[in-house]
């Protein structure tokens, strides 16, 4: 068996994608992300032909990427709140070019310059505000640094399949903890990309990464074409994870480092005879909506939990679509909901034992 | 089981190595284990803390807000957390820093001049590795050679010199 | 007769030593027995008699923690 | 007896959470003793960078605004064109100047923005923890430089002072240092200097201030200021490189 090992959740994402063949990493330092920067500074100049490069802002380090990428690599770059922020322009740009890549964002508490502890009020972002035009990423939310290890895989993998970015939702609390990881042995898995700027050597049409259409049509049908695949990564990669689910009346529906600790007060709950579950979103983009609908046929309730003022809530409420009442409940600022104030919630909710 | 514990003091005492230590150690026992430094610009200079949980199930929240065991190695510290320590809970404090009392008669308190004792016995800035000795004394889940394993993980290979005299400062604090 | 008084605010303080690295006159020391409330050694006059009053000791200090008087008093 | 050094007014009472020996207390100082000898602090505007500095909101008594990580100068110039009596300065880190901020400085160099900015240069990123920064001398080691800078692979320190001396907006360029009492005193005149100059509407005023940060380059804050002569002054030379202010005035 591989072995156990105890690592910050920022470096151990930057092992992952070493260990995925990203060998081109493209960073800027900003709290709380700064050691994924740090991890591959000192990795990547080790390896045979690995980049590592800190750009002059994080502006320029997700141009280096789609630049990278669109050479035909597996690149990667990662930040923290106020610098993907900045990165959104070209991630809008990738979206419209078809450029696959690997963003992380360590999640740190806003608007603005806001505070450097975690947060999970970058899901709109995330899910809807990725630069102009309409365009998604693959968003994956881990809620422990071993599945944030393992979605580095994945994340590379459904990129260059969909060919699309694709950003890990990591916050400051997953990356400043250690905790016990096994990296996977798992081979990284390539497909063609006959789209890349290789140089064409003279054995093919020239290649163009592009995403100016001025003709109106053109651009409909390249933005249709896009929305088939979208529609695919809907139907196919929507994934949520439940628990304690089969008999649940009342269910927490959280994410990330939300997750952790609702899962522990239900834990809780449980041996005090409440019924309640957790289902967790894994994906956030595409988002769980069929889990989520199929649940609420079960459940009496259900409570959003976030560290934010709400924004999944709106996700979630669309999915049960009136069916049942959908609660929330959130701590913001950098601050993580308690173990007893999640509990609290949900007997208020239930009335005590049920 | 679950274990929760906060080491806070000064920056450059060595609280985030210790906290590293005691999680080396219960890795190498298979525990389930987060570690939460604080992080940011306090960490230079000012207080310093880290949150160590060790338990036999899943760990939800890493972050601590009320520890079974407080290790104390400054006063601001002390005047910080010393409130949050839980009901029959432990604090173990540096008494050659923190001179202060409590109205807590519901915790254990050990008082242990850590630096002056470190001093005296060579072992200089190791206050640190007595106070997680005595810790590791008090909570008993773990026996030498896991504790020289755990040392063995947390220390980089370039300063590996300093395995022996960390565990004699270990070795030293239990005995207290 | 000291020429120049220094006042140096011990709270604000975080024990750099610049002051005392730079004063030509060996009035400043560290105190390494006592930690101030920030929990460093702070600096403390010593031999105020060698004072002149010169503001070496205020003008490096990153703390703005000294005050310097110069003249009879 | 009598005061003859004391805590200038337009400095809070608040504590500085700087680490110790670290030289930004100093700058501050010297800020804040220009604003107070040329009695502007009541129409003095300050902008605060993205990184260590970024608390300066804290410490200066006149009103303050703290801009995006690089963009202080765009910042400033809207503070100065709103208000042109105002006294408007920018006090920005190597990161936050030379990196992300370089367009910004540039133009608001070529436009000859009646504005002051105080650069202060410590040659490493500081608040995230002492990564490499624009300046970051050759072969110097910083956590994101861990084998020493490269320039093959990360190219030369930028050299704010010299680039920004061939732009014809640029009024006055100075590079000083505060490793000593007499490079105090000077930077103490450098800045008064930059801050007359927007006072009598001459355009862009620029201090380079060679400072120390020796949490992150490891050393004792004596040792940190000697490494500033002996390392940092042959890439970053002392002087002034532009100084057009006998010419015709801006406005």
């Amino acid at each position: 068996m591989a072995e156990r090992l105890l690592m910050k959740g920022n470096e151990a994402v930057a092992e992952a994608a070493i260990l995925a063949g990203c060998i081109h990493f493209f960073g800027y330092p900003i709290t709380p992300q700064t050691e994924v920067a740090a991890y591959m500074s000192k990795r990547l100049p080790k390896i045979e032909g690995g980049v590592y490069l800190q750009a002059e802002s994080e502006i320029a380090a997700a141009n280096m990427v789609l630049g990278a990428s669109a050479a035909g690599v597996r690149a990667m770059t990662s930040s923290s709140s106020p610098g993907i922020s900045l990165k959104t322009e070209c991630i809008s740009y990738m979206a419209g070019s078809d450029i696959p890549c690997l963003i992380v964002n360590v999640q740190r508490a806003g608007p603005g310059l806001g505070g450097i502890q975690p947060s999970q009020a970058d899901y709109w972002q995330a899910t809807r505000g990725l630069g102009h035009g309409g365009a998604h990423a693959l968003v994956f939310a881990p809620s422990s640094i071993q599945e944030m290890v393992d979605m580095v895989f994945d994340g590379f993998e459904l990129a260059e399949q969909y060919r699309i970015p694709a950003i890990i939702l990591s916050d400051g609390l997953l990356g400043q903890m250690m905790e016990p990881v096994i990296f996977p042995e798992r081979k990284p898995k390539y497909i063609d990309k006959p789209w890349a700027l290789t140089g064409h050597g003279f054995k093919r049409e020239h290649n163009i990464v592009n995403s100016l259409y001025l003709e109106a049509s053109e651009l409909e049908e390249k933005n249709n074409e896009r929305e088939q695949r979208y529609n695919e990564i809907r139907r196919l990669h929507a994934v949520a994870d439940s628990y304690l689910m089969e008999d649940a009346s009342v269910a927490v529906v959280a994410y990330g480092a939300a997750a952790r600790v609702s899962g522990a007060a239900i834990d809780v709950l449980r041996e005090q005879g409440v019924k309640a579950g957790l289902i967790r979103p894994v994906t956030l983009w595409p988002f769980p909506t069929a889990a989520i609908e199929s649940a609420a046929e079960q459940l009496e309730q259900i409570l959003v939990v976030e560290m934010s003022h709400g924004q999944m809530v709106e996700d979630v409420r669309l999915a049960v679509n009136g069916k049942i009442p959908v609660h929330f409940y959130g701590r913001n600022g950098g601050i993580l909901p308690t173990q007893q104030e999640i509990i609290n919630q949900l007997l208020e909710l239930t009335g005590g034992v049920k | 089981m679950i274990k929760q514990v906060l080491f806070a003091g000064f920056g450059g005492q060595g609280v985030l190595f210790a906290g590293r230590v005691l999680a080396n150690t219960a890795l190498g026992k298979g525990y389930e284990l987060s570690w939460l430094p604080s992080y940011g610009p306090e960490t230079r200079g000012g207080t310093s803390n880290c949150a160590v949980v060790i338990s036999d199930r899943k760990i939800g929240s890493p972050i601590v807000t009320n520890p079974d065991i407080l290790v104390a190695m400054n006063a601001p510290s002390f005047d910080r957390f010393i409130d949050s320590v839980s009901e029959n809970g432990l604090a173990i404090i540096d008494s050659s820093l923190i001179i202060r009392e409590s109205n807590r008669d519901d915790i254990t308190r050990i008082d242990i001049a850590a630096t002056t004792l470190a001093q005296q016995k060579q072992l200089t800035g190791l206050a640190n590795m007595i106070l997680l000795g005595k810790l590791f004394s008090e909570i008993a889940l773990f026996d030498e050679a896991d504790i020289s394993s755990g040392m063995k993980l947390s220390v980089s290979s370039s300063r590996e010199s300093l395995i022996n005299l960390n565990l004699t400062a270990i070795a030293l604090g239990s005995s207290i | 007769m000291a020429k120049g008084r220094i006042h140096i605010d011990e709270g604000r303080c975080q024990g750099c030593a610049l002051c005392f690295e730079f004063c030509s006159n060996k009035v400043i020391a560290i105190a390494t027995e006592t930690l101030n409330a920030k929990g460093y050694h702070p600096a403390v006059v010593v031999s105020p008699e060698n004072c002149t009053g010169c503001s070496v000791c205020a003008l490096v200090c990153p703390d703005v923690a000294i005050t310097v008087e110069r003249g009879k008093d | 007896m009598e005061v003859v050094y004391k805590k200038p007014h337009a400095l809070t009472d608040v504590q500085m959470h700087y680490c110790p020996g670290c030289t930004h207390g100093i700058i501050h100082r010297l800020v804040a003793e220009t604003i107070d000898e040329l009695d502007i602090e009541g129409r003095t505007v300050g902008v605060a960078p993205v990184g260590c500095a970024v608390f300066a909101y804290n410490y200066f008594n006149c009103d303050m605004i703290q801009a995006p990580h690089g963009r202080a100068p765009a910042v400033a110039t809207g503070l100065k064109r709103a208000r042109p009596d105002n006294i408007v300065f920018t006090y920005q880190g190597d990161g936050d100047l030379a990196a992300i901020g370089t367009a910004e400085t540039i133009h608001a160099a070529t436009r000859s923005e009646n504005i002051t900015v105080i650069f202060v240069n410590n040659a490493i990123y500081g608040m995230t923890g002492g990564q490499m920064a624009p300046t970051t001398i050759v072969d110097q080691v910083t956590q994101t430089t861990p084998y020493g800078r490269n320039p093959k692979l990360a190219g030369y320190p930028v050299a704010v002072s010299e680039m920004l001396s061939t732009l014809e907006g640029t009024t006055y360029a100075v590079r000083v240092a505060v490793n000593n009492p007499a490079g105090i005193i000077a930077t103490k005149r450098a800045i008064k200097k930059a801050f007359t100059n927007q006072l009598e509407g001459k355009g862009f005023s620029i201090v380079e201030i060679l400072f120390s940060c020796p949490t992150h380059w490891g050393m004792s804050p004596k040792e940190a200021l000697d490494w500033i002569e002996q390392d940092i002054y042959p890439t970053f030379p002392l002087g002034v490189y532009k100084d057009r202010t006998e010419g015709p005035s801006h406005d």
